[in-house]
């Protein structure tokens, strides 16, 4: 740590110790830590362990402690923490096992824990470049630049990239999706159907108002429908329109009942 | 309303030249000294001393650039005798953003293809006709021949200039649905 | 491709440097030498000097912009300095960063491009597809052509814009990656 190159200082580990320091409980949620490693990587710093010889029994309590504590504060952990955690207890019981005897005494057995070293020292080193990144993006949020001015159109190269041609293509598919349903939706009431369901209303309610009728259709398309109903259902049916007064409602009537 | 003496920052007379050039630099339109003088809690004589000062340095180094008196406010502008370069310069800017309508009706042609003008109106549901000029102009989409159906309507295809420009190799190198499947959840 | 020496115009070197200072002033993304050179019809070499003229005078009059390396072009910028009045002037707060996992799925990409969703799952154990589409969404990462392997995986990496918003010239000026072996206690 006395070598620390020149900007990339920023720790979050220390960050968030010094966070969790600050607040009395554990309040802490999944979504403070990137990931399994970055927990396991937190842990090993807070019990301050060597990472080269994590003691594993401690570290793997600790860990499902932490994980615990997710739990209650967060609906589900996230299935790669529990992956983790049953690789941790693994690497425990292999460690509980006596050395073979038989395996030749030159060879120094492989230690369980050595893989795991190697993916936290790997992923130590992303970890600190996305530091480094959050730096500088940090310095760039410092400095600014002159508003944009008008650009003429002319220009051929195009601004925008296979993903956004992707997103724009799903976007209108479903668009396209929605707008289909709602017309087969709409188009559900037939011809035939919405004769069927005057002649009902006509013979149960006697009367029928058709400014009424007509006002409870939900679309151009299915006043029409109802029109070419009404039209067609006093041309075959024996039913009478009569109007009170020039421009006012139009009752349609059946007359059927009153002739039997 | 900036009688807070007590907060005065120590700017050196350099500091507060350059500081005011910064400002004027990155507002989007004319800053008048009352605006300045607020901001950086100095007194009108002192910001109208320090643009005094950058005005003339700028005369002085003969810059590109000049601070100008616009509208009541102070401005960077580029020297006028440069209009020609300028205009010339600005002709050349790509960045051109595509509009959505453009954009819809390239992923038609990118994901359809050869696909007609009335293909393209029943996936988008509105004429795309502009939109395809606009593609043909920046040579994005080519004819691509006739469809064997009634009037025999023109298909589109996308370029090899679409291929450099959203740097694919080869039409199969579009993402599929499939490819983001997991993002998009 | 500006052969044309007939064509050359006479211009003195610091009006070729004023000039520069114009058309990167005006340009709204970083420049490089090769536009420059072609809209002014002069040699890489004499834009390289005057871009380095002119960055040496901003240095030296303490100016409150600079001439910055950005993504292989030139660009005009306020110096860090000053962000905190600027901000105030601009009435803006910084504005949203990226999750602590966004930022390292960025590094995993920006360190192993061309990548795919496998191997940074591999490389931070734990799935970073919502990662991948904000990082998308903020065109920070692109589509890279297609692993040949099983299923042909989409590979990403990083874009012109994560340059421009990280302040790289390009992406040799990323520091190595072994320098961040040191850290590692």
């Amino acid at each position: 740590m006395s070598e620390t190159p020149e900007q990339f200082t920023f720790d979050f580990h220390k960050e968030k110790a010094e966070i969790l320091r600050a607040s009395d409980d554990l309040q802490i949620k999944i979504g403070d830590f990137a990931g399994p490693l970055d927990l396991l990587l937190f842990v090993i710093r807070q019990e301050q362990a060597n990472i080269f010889d994590i003691p594993i029994a401690r570290i793997t309590e600790k860990y499902l402690e932490y994980i615990q504590v997710m739990k209650k504060l967060d609906i589900a952990v996230a299935a790669d923490f529990l992956v983790m955690a049953a690789q941790l207890i693994e690497i425990k019981s292999k460690m509980l096992l006596p050395r073979d005897p038989l395996a030749a005494d030159d060879e120094e057995a492989e230690d369980p824990r050595q893989e795991l070293v190697d993916r936290l020292l790997e992923y130590e080193k992303f970890k600190t470049a996305a530091g480094m990144l959050y730096e500088r993006s940090t310095i760039e949020q410092a400095v600014f630049h002159r508003g944009p001015i008008e650009t003429d159109g002319e220009s051929a190269e195009v601004d925008a990239t296979v993903f956004d041609l992707l997103t724009v293509f799903q976007q209108m598919i479903a668009r396209r999706a929605d707008e289909i349903k709602m017309e087969i939706e709409r188009e559900e009431i037939s011809l035939a159907d919405m004769i069927k369901n005057l002649k009902r209303r006509i013979f149960e309610e006697k009367e029928l108002s058709l400014m009424r009728f007509f006002e409870e259709m939900r679309s151009k398309q299915e006043l029409v429908t109802a029109f070419i109903a009404v039209l067609e259902i006093v041309r075959t049916e024996a039913v009478r329109l009569t109007q009170k007064q020039t421009f006012g409602d139009v009752i349609l009537r059946s007359v059927t009942t009153d002739a039997h | 309303m900036s009688e807070a003496v007590a907060q005065q920052p120590t700017r050196t007379p350099a500091e507060l030249v350059a500081l005011v050039e910064a400002l004027i630099f990155v507002a989007d339109e004319p800053v008048t000294s009352k605006v300045l003088a607020e901001v950086l809690d100095e007194d009108k004589g002192a910001i109208a001393a320090a643009v005094e000062q950058l005005q003339s340095e700028y005369e002085a180094r003969d810059s590109g650039l000049q601070i100008r008196e616009i509208a009541g406010g102070w401005q960077i502008a580029t020297r006028t005798e440069f209009h020609e370069e300028v205009r010339k310069f600005l002709k050349t800017r790509p960045s051109a953003k595509l509009s959505l309508a453009s954009l819809e009706t390239l992923a038609v042609i990118a994901y359809k293809q050869p696909v007609t003008v009335p293909e393209i109106l029943e996936i988008r549901g509105v004429q795309s006709a502009t939109s395809i000029k606009t593609l043909l102009d920046k040579r994005l989409i080519v004819a691509k021949g006739r469809k064997e159906a009634v009037g025999r309507p023109i298909q589109y295809g996308t370029s090899k200039e679409f291929l450099i420009q959203f740097g694919l190799k080869d039409l199969n190198d579009l993402p599929s649905f499939e490819d983001f499947e997991d993002l998009v959840q």
